[in-house]
């Protein structure tokens, strides 16, 4: 196989891999911030996002006759699934919880556990009762086209990008870009802002945080609602992605952005982020061995196909927390006795 | 809230003594079913120092979380000028002017040394006077302005109490409470904090609370004082007249 | 004056976090069967330098022995083993288990009782369980806890904690044993109690102490010699009388109320 | 909040001595089962037949019978009594029952394999304060350790090797055992030797370990081969005789798989050790999904044989027992009797040194390690012990369905012992094991009874039918026993002592750092004095 | 009257729930329509719908919860055949017929037990008839195949790779992927590869969605499936590719089949659900095991039957009429011969494409 076939194979794989790692990355930041707070792996986090992409078909799918502008209905979409997102997480906290927040961490996780199984069903009987159950995005026509397809202005870099492999759709494009936006909104939000600041303070010491006149309650409400929006983006930007989901698809997605998050350095924004990244990549890489093994005539690599997907990611994150035992942009706090 | 502190923190003059700042009457609070405060009855005025000691264990710490807010009693109420803020959440008591030191610094470990002060400062919304009051609490403690970007948890112990006691200043408080501000402090810092306590005092008119295990120091900056054992008073008086007491001077001044 | 052999012999040890120098070229010997003590400002490096004693930070340089053995570069469970035990400046205690089970814990590096032992309940495993409440109940004796002995740790009063954590550390049966900042938090009677305590920790059980404090009264009056450390570095070491009076010591960190005398009288060396 | 609970040290008065009301309910439910369980009998009584035969009656007639042996465990009453009952119970009146109906053997079966493994993970989580995500990995590596060489697999397996010897011969069977013996010699020596691992010694010693697993390729490898014109003789797997020395292998087996995914991953602190775990047992039930030849993939092996136990199998001959019950009555018995195994080995564990050093590490690793505990040694026991524990019952698993394969060691089971661990009372033995009963009869009967009940009532929208919302009704119970009972059905006694401490507290917030965080992992401890802060534990905070 | 009852045994709930609910609500409308007929000879018949949640251990203890009732005479089930393998064998010795509706391993009736039937084929049935009309029909000379990593998707894509290298064709991969969103990588590499034709063995939701994005991909090489593929929402998940699908089934087209339009409208009708293919698998293996009944009960003198009577019924019986065509069973429970229908969509609409006997090997 010669380069030029094969240096587009790789761009390709990759590029296909960095805008699944930014859905990762956006449902990772959603487990990130409630981790960050509470010290709890929001299981139902997974749901949340699910909610948001619902919300999003329900979204397209009303407005599908109405002639609006196609970006539009997508802004409708996600403020309506940040909405809805946002507000339903803050429920969860507050129900199930809040009223645990004294009691051993493995406590709130079993209830995260419990309100993920509840909201599968009730998202199941809920379209159920409309006779539906695997749900199909139906998006504007235009979201579908090639990225700066041959009739448009921007043919040329187009052109440009499809012959080294890049061959994005507007979509995808969106995606991207939404989610740099919120990223960088939430780095703002967290990092720069007097809110961040005491979400933070919150995070590490509920008490003492109080007595700087931080109401600690409501920190943790504003994080599980900024978590929940950032799960209704990414519940969107997967409808858009992926096209179809159902009430239980989020489990599959959630463990992967999980993962990023540790991967990253749990309780980092940017290694939120770049977990997704390394992740989406990782993923597609190891997806294509085989090829490789082709290609070096390995009998060996040529085994590994997309079956090891999923697995030879943890395996790397295995590797990667063995020798950088934080994650990626974790802190390696050396501990002060 | 922020501009009410400011503008308490230089008015005292307003107040007149008879009006106690603080005032507990009867209270008594538990952890589970460890009865640490049995009964409590103090006063604190304006512009007072006032000394609590007492052994270990006594109720002194639990004296300061009650005040605060840390902790609810069970019975009896907490007036502070004028208003029952017994049972409020710590973080609205917080904002009406109360300041607290805890017991164990409890600095944000994650938080640069700036960041803890900028958080001390939460309730305040002016950047200016925030850095303002960063700049002051770097002048208090040096040490501080050296370390400006390391972590508070990586701190020791020492530089750790110094950050604590800045961060309380943050708002400029009215009523300060401090939880052995001298404990794991060089001999030499030890003066300086009690200097500092004096000068807060005196120049701002900030009202203190203090709990000490250096009792004589404690006596030594307070007007009155409060000898707590096992969550009762024991006894109270002007300071000098405290330090005089035989029993207390065997029981917590090491006299023999 | 009969020789003393060093029991702990530190030789240049230096650490760095990033670019700050905590603990830098440091000596120190300490001769078995004395109380030394370690004083020094807020930030000197007192606590790193005990944290590169018992393992818990590795020196970036520097040479740490214990009778003889090797210690840079164990574990810090492995340098209990071996034979020094310490305490924390912020209390550690278990915060689940009882008094006495606290101290069993410390026992754990001394059982030579294995999983089958326990699984099968050997002989092994009954001599050694009773042999480790014995020493529970002796420590606690020792230390004057005995009232608390099936109270979960967090109740007992603040100093009684650090008297357990002082009783769980010799029960690991040390040679040398590290006291950060053992006062902290009482108040001078309780000093007092404390430094009884550790003369009877030396003189009862032989066991070697060093500590960390910055209460003058006790570490003047009980340790028979002083290392200073300011900045990381050495700045003076002898006896409580010279290093009082030493001004570089006094400047950096005793201040002003530092005139001879002040702090009581000083102890006797034990040879 | 916890009334009624005897484990309370608070209790002031002694509870009433209830021997007879045991003794009655014991009678009264024993013979309901019986009754219910009897298609016949059931036929003749008529309205009560009816009744009883309601699945949901019925289901709760199981639970109570079951609640029987804890009320044994539970209530002062004469030992004869609490003897009687647990015993009457457990060999007489549930096997009696399963006669007529062998889902109730199942059903206790799979009770009992979820209470080993629930006991296990306790070991881990409860006692030693490692979450681990993955536990079901060591339940599939006990599962496949017997399938395999059990089935018709192992036929293939060696068909396989006969027709690809490659160039394994003899000499390779010598060349393996020698690689094998002398770097697991030179590893033991290293080990004894080396008091302070030096870089030699630690690049030796890797050297030595990757010897060992080069030597054990090779000697199994030369072994299938040249046992491999026996395929034919073995077309259904081994001997069923093998059980019980492949009982012990299970246990090894799944210790050594334990040891090597903990030696790496257990310096990693809490929930990164979670996630990891939770990696690493997907990455089991994905290898066994990918190894076709020893695990055939996704179709799963079967028939998967059970013991032979001539005399058993006559003995429930004798007892009126069917066949094709025999190795479900078998298997009844070897469980309870390793549960009474296990649960000895951890009581005994948890009351040893090892169950002090456990404990003090959930506690406090700095502080354990300065008192000389040992971190990663003393995790991996609690991890290889756990792991045993589950390798043991996978084997049984696998010799109770007859038919294993990847799908049965998902993460779905992996969360759901742990929800028991939790659920029952992390630390307590009594509890874990109440978790796993509640939960597998919540799952197998209340739940599957409440649907069939209500599955033919004809107001009831098909969408909203509780027959097909049992994730939603389990998620409901699960977050409502939380909610009331956050320290489990049975406590520990430890941390009843913690969280009663604090049963008066009405400010929760001082309690944001009160004892009671000091859960698997840890968080502050509030101590009335210093705080002491552990930085690190506090994995980061939102950055 | 005496009671009798059938029993289904398939996933209620859980990401697989909506096929496992096709299954009851299948067997529902076939009990529906045959309770008068039972009523008739003095019978109750009811349904009974167990959740096996997908799970082997679940389906045992199920399975073992049906033989203790002894009202119930047979089992329509399972959905997967991983739970299907011990849940017969747990049936077996109380003689509970079990007919599937969807179980294709092998392995399924290759034990040889008695009471277990299905009316779908075999994937060495299923396999090659897709294969063939690879090789045939599209004269693929090149194929990529993948599968879903279950027992069902993996045992097909096995004996689909089989069959075509016997006929000669380059089998580029056989890759399973448990992926549900996104193909990136495998798209990639069947850009790499160009094959002529891509064969997925496995399920609607999954394999849409795949199509969905090799299409965008701009690949527009023909997707072939087995029945796992047969739903109306497989065109709506492909959306704008839903072209070149082709897979295979035995439930008749509805256009084909009167009945089968009468079997959609009413399910449309009682649910609120349009009725997918296993719906119907369903709802012809509930038929055949009610007629099974009936016909047993008739030869018993109008009384319920044992399940040993039920059992040899089905086993020996001859159905006809069903939206699979007409089904008798071998001496292992497969079906003597069926129909495969292969379907084709194109444009998001379905057509038959052409129809293949099968026969299993053995009679
Ligand atoms: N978190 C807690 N849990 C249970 N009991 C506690 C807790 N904190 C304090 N106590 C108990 O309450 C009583 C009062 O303690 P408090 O900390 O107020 O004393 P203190 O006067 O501050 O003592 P110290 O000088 O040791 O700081 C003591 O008996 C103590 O044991
Ligand atoms: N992990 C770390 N990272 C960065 N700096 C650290 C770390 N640990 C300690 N330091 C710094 O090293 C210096 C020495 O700290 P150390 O805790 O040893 O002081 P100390 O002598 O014990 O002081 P104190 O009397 O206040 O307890 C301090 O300035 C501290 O801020
Ligand atoms: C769902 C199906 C199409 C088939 C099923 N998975 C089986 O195991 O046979
Ligand atoms: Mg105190
Ligand atoms: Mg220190």
């Amino acid at each position: 196989m010669d380069l030029a076939t094969l240096l587009p194979f790789i761009v390709n794989v990759i590029v296909g891999g960095l805008v699944l790692g930014f859905v990762y990355a956006i449902i990772a930041l959603g487990y990130t911030m409630v981790y960050g707070v509470l010290q709890l792996i929001n299981f139902a986090h997974s749901e949340v996002f699910v909610t948001g992409a619902i919300v999003g078909y329900e979204v397209f799918r009303v407005l599908a006759p109405n002639p609006m502008n196609g970006y539009l209905k997508l802004l409708l979409a996600l403020l309506a699934a940040m909405t809805v997102s946002g507000v339903l997480n803050v429920l969860i906290e507050r129900l199930a919880y809040r009223p645990l927040r004294n009691a051993p961490r493995l406590v709130p996780l079993i209830t995260a556990i419990g309100v993920s199984l509840i909201l599968q069903d009730v998202l199941r009987v809920i379209e159920g009762f409309q006779g539906r159950f695997d749900l199909t995005y139906i998006l504007p026509e235009s979201f579908g086209t090639r990225f700066c397809a041959a009739q448009s202005s921007c043919a040329a870099l187009g052109n440009v990008l499809r012959t080294i492999g890049i061959d994005l759709q507007v979509k995808d494009v969106i995606l991207i870009v939404v989610a740099l936006l919120s990223l960088g909104g939430l780095n703002y939000l967290v990092n720069r802002t007097r809110l961040g600041k005491a979400i933070r303070a919150v995070a590490q010491d509920r008490v003492t945080a109080g007595l700087m006149g931080i109401d600690a309650d409501r920190m943790i409400s504003m994080t599980f609602l900024i978590g929940g929006a950032l799960g209704g983006i990414s519940g969107v930007l997967f409808g858009l992605k992926v096209g179809t989901v159902n009430a239980y698809s989020g489990f599959d997605p959630g463990i992967v952005a999980f993962t990023a998050a540790v991967l990253g350095g749990i309780g980092s924004i940017p290694g939120a982020v770049l977990g997704g990244l390394v992740l989406g990549v990782i993923q597609n890489l190891i997806g294509v061995t085989n090829i490789f093994g082709q290609i070096l005539g390995s009998a060996n690599l040529q085994a590994i196909d997309a079956s090891y997907q999923r697995i030879g990611a943890f395996l790397v994150l295995v590797l990667i927390l063995i020798f950088k035992p934080t994650g990626l942009l974790g802190k390696s706090n050396v501990e002060k006795v | 809230m922020p501009e009410q502190v400011m503008v308490a923190s230089s008015g005292q003059a307003v107040r007149t003594a008879e009006t106690p700042m603080l005032e507990l009457s009867d209270v008594h609070t538990y952890y589970g079913h460890i009865h640490a405060l049995k009964g409590l009855n103090m006063t604190v005025n304006p512009g007072e120092i006032v000394a609590l000691i007492g052994g270990n264990g006594a109720g002194k710490t639990t004296t300061l979380r009650t005040i605060s807010g840390m902790m609810k009693p069970k019975v009896g109420s907490v007036i502070y000028e004028g208003q029952n803020i017994t049972g409020l959440p710590a973080h609205t008591i917080m904002q009406r002017g109360i300041s607290h030191v805890p017991e164990g610094r409890r600095i944000f470990a994650q938080l640069s040394v700036r960041e803890n002060l900028e958080v001390g400062a939460y309730t305040v919304t002016d950047r200016r006077v925030i850095e303002e009051r960063v700049q002051e609490a770097f002048a208090l403690f040096p040490r501080l302005k050296e370390r400006e970007g390391q972590l508070g948890g990586t701190m020791s112990g020492g530089e750790q109490q110094m950050l604590a006691i800045a961060r309380a200043l943050m708002v400029n408080p009215r009523l300060l409470l401090l939880d052995e501000p001298s404990m794991g402090l060089s001999p030499l810092f030890v003066e300086a904090i009690f200097d500092i306590i004096e000068r807060l005092n005196k120049e701002r008119g900030t009202t203190i609370l203090l709990v000490e295990q250096n009792a004589s120091m404690a006596l030594a900056i307070a007007n009155r004082a409060y000898v707590l054992q096992t969550g009762e008073i024991r006894l109270s008086g002007p300071a000098e007249q405290i330090a005089q007491d035989e029993s207390v001077r065997k029981a917590y001044l090491g006299d023999e | 004056m009969t020789y003393i052999p060093n029991i702990l012999d530190v030789q240049g040890v230096t650490k760095t976090f990033g670019g700050l120098t905590a603990v830098n070229d440091v000596t120190f010997q300490v001769p078995a069967q004395s109380i030394i003590s370690v004083i020094g400002p807020n930030g000197a490096g007192k606590t790193t330098f005990f944290n590169l004693i018992t393992g818990i930070y590795t020196p970036d340089k520097g040479i740490i022995r214990l009778a003889g053995e090797e210690l840079v570069g164990l574990r810090p469970d492995q340098v209990t083993a071996s034979g020094i035990s310490r305490t924390f400046q912020n209390i550690r205690l278990f915060s689940t288990m009882t008094a006495e089970e606290n101290i069993m814990v410390g026992r754990h590096a001394r059982l030579k009782v294995g999983f089958w032992d326990a699984v099968l309940r050997t002989r092994t495993f009954h001599q050694t369980e009773a042999e480790a409440r014995e020493t529970a109940r002796v420590m606690l004796d020792f230390v004057g806890l005995s009232k608390w002995r099936n109270e979960l740790a967090t109740n007992l009063p603040y100093g009684d904690q650090r008297k357990l954590e002082i009783a769980r550390a010799l029960a690991t049966t040390p040679k040398l044993i590290l006291l950060d900042e053992p006062a902290a938090g009482m108040n001078p009677r309780e000093t007092e109690d404390l430094k009884a305590l550790i003369r009877r920790i030396r003189d009862d059980l032989g066991v070697t102490v060093v500590l960390i404090e910055h209460d003058m009264r006790l570490v003047m009056t009980l340790s028979e010699n002083i290392t200073v450390l300011d900045y990381g570095t050495k700045i003076s070491e002898g006896r409580p009388h010279e290093v009082r009076n030493d001004p570089r010591v006094m400047e950096a960190y005793l201040g002003r109320g530092a005139a001879a005398g002040e702090y009581g009288k000083e102890a006797r060396p034990n040879a | 909040m916890t009334a009624g609970n005897p484990t309370l040290p608070r209790r002031a008065a002694p509870a009433p001595d209830r021997t007879w009301m045991l003794v009655l309910i014991f009678l009264v439910t024993s013979a309901l089962l019986l009754v219910s369980h009897n298609n016949d009998l059931l036929g003749n009584l008529g309205g009560l037949g009816t009744v009883l035969h309601n699945p949901i009656v019925e289901a709760v007639v199981v639970s109570l019978f079951l609640a029987n042996v804890l009320f044994a465990y539970l209530w002062r009453a004469a030992p004869w009594a609490k003897a009687l009952v647990g015993l009457g119970s457990l060999l007489l009146v549930l096997p009696w029952a399963g006669q007529e109906d062998t889902s109730l053997l199942d059903l206790s079966i799979q009770i009992m394999i979820f209470a080993a493994l629930a006991l296990g993970l306790n070991i881990v989580v409860g006692l030693a304060g490692l979450l681990d995500l993955g536990y079901v990995a060591f339940f599939a590596v006990g599962a496949y350790t017997w399938g395999i060489f059990a089935s018709p697999r192992f036929s293939e397996v060696l068909r396989y090797y006969g027709q690809n010897p490659g160039a394994t011969n003899a000499g390779t069977l010598a060349l393996g055992l020698f690689l094998t013996a002398v770097t697991a010699a030179s590893m033991i020596a290293i080990r004894r030797r080396v008091a302070r691992p030096t870089r030699a010694s630690t690049w030796s010693f890797a050297l030595a370990s990757l010897g060992l697993v080069v030597g054990l390729i090779l000697t199994g490898r030369a072994l299938l081969v040249l046992n491999a014109f026996r395929a034919q003789g073995l077309a259904t797997g081994l001997d069923a005789n093998f059980f019980w020395l492949f009982l012990a292998l299970s246990v090894l087996a799944a210790a050594v798989v334990g040891v090597l995914i903990g030696l790496p991953v257990l310096r990693l602190k809490g929930d990164y050790l979670a996630i990891i775990t939770l990696g690493l047992g997907e990455v089991i039930r994905v290898l066994a999904n990918n190894l076709g030849l020893y695990t055939a993939g996704s179709q799963g092996i079967t028939p998967i044989k059970s013991a032979a136990v001539p005399w058993f199998d006559r003995l429930a001959g004798a007892l009126g027992f069917q066949p094709d019950q025999y190795y479900l009555l078998f298997l009844y018995v070897v469980v309870l009797v390793m549960i009474a195994l296990i649960l000895t080995v951890n009581i005994r564990l948890d009351r040893s040194r090892i169950g002090r050093a456990w404990i003090a590490i959930r506690d406090d690793e700095v502080a354990a390690q300065a008192m000389g505990v040992p971190l990663v040694q003393t995790k991996l026991i609690a991890f290889a012990t756990g792991a045993s524990f589950a390798g043991a019952m996978g084997m049984i698993f696998a010799a109770k369905q007859t038919f294993i394969s990847p799908e049965s060691f998902n993460l779905f089971q992996s969360i759901g012992v742990l929800s028991m661990v939790i659920l029952g009372g992390m630390g307590s033995f009594p509890g874990v094991i109440l978790g796993a009963a509640v939960v597998t009869l919540l799952n197998l009967r209340i739940l599957p009874g409440l649907g069939e009940a209500t599955a033919n009532i004809p107001w009831i929208p098909q969408q909203v039918n509780p027959g097909q919302l049992q994730r939603l009704v389990f998620g409901v119970i699960l977050v409502a026993s939380m909610l009331l009972r956050p320290e489990g059905l049975l406590p520990n006694r430890r941390r009843t002592l913690e969280l009663h401490q604090d049963e008066d507290q009405e400010d929760d917030s001082v309690l944001g750092h009160g004892p009671a965080l000091t859960a698997a992992g840890g968080s502050d401890v509030y101590s009335p004095g210093l705080a002491p802060e552990k930085e690190d534990e506090r994995a980061g905070g939102v950055q | 009257q005496t009671t009798v009852k059938i029993a289904t045994l398939s996933p209620l709930s859980g990401g697989q729930s909506d096929l496992g609910t096709q299954i009851r609500n299948g067997a529902q409308l076939a009990v529906n329509e045959y309770k008068p007929l039972f009523k008739k000879i003095g019978l109750d018949l009811q349904l009974v719908a167990y959740d096996d949640q997908a799970d082997p251990a679940t389906g045992t203890a199920q399975a073992r919860k049906i033989a203790s009732d002894r009202q119930i005479l047979a089992v329509v089930g399972t959905l997967n055949s991983g739970v299907a393998i011990p849940s017969s064998a747990a049936l077996a010795p109380s003689h509970v017929a079990m007919v599937s509706p969807a179980n294709t391993a092998n392995q399924v009736t290759d034990r040889g037990l008695s009471n277990m039937n299905r009316i779908v084929a075999r994937d060495d049935a299923q396999g090659p008839a897709g294969a063939n009309f690879i090789a045939r029909t599209l004269k693929a000379k090149k194929v990529y195949i993948l599968n879903d990593k279950t027992a069902y998707g993996e045992g097909l894509a096995k004996e689909v790779e089989k069959a075509l290298k016997a006929d000669g064709v380059q089998v580029v991969a056989n890759e399973g992927t448990e992926e549900k969103s996104d193909f990136s990588s495998i798209i990639a590499k069947i850009k790499l590869q160009r094959p002529d034709a891509v064969y997925f063995g496995g399920i609607y939701n999954q394999v849409g969605v795949f199509i969905k994005q090799l299409r965008e991909a701009g690949i527009n090489a023909p997707v072939i499936g087995g029945d796992g593929l047969d739903s109306s929402e497989l065109a709506t998940i492909a959306g704008q590719g839903a072209n070149d699908i082709y897979f295979t089934t035995v439930a008749a087209p509805i256009e084909a089949l009167p009945a089968a339009k009468v079997f959609a409208t009413s399910f449309k009708q009682t649910f609120n659900d349009n009725a997918q293919g296993f719906g119907a698998f369903g709802y012809d293996a509930a038929k055949v095991v009610l007629q099974g009944i009936l016909d047993a009960a008739r030869a018993n003198g109008n009384k319920a039957p044992s399940r040993m009577q039920v059992e040899t019924a089905i086993r020996k019986g001859n159905f006809t009429g069903l939206l699979s065509g007409n089904v008798t069973f071998n001496s292992v429970g497969d079906r003597k011969s069926a129909t495969l229908y292969v379907m084709n969509v194109q444009g998001g609409k379905y057509k038959l494409a052409t129809t293949v006997p099968v026969k299993p090997a053995r009679q």
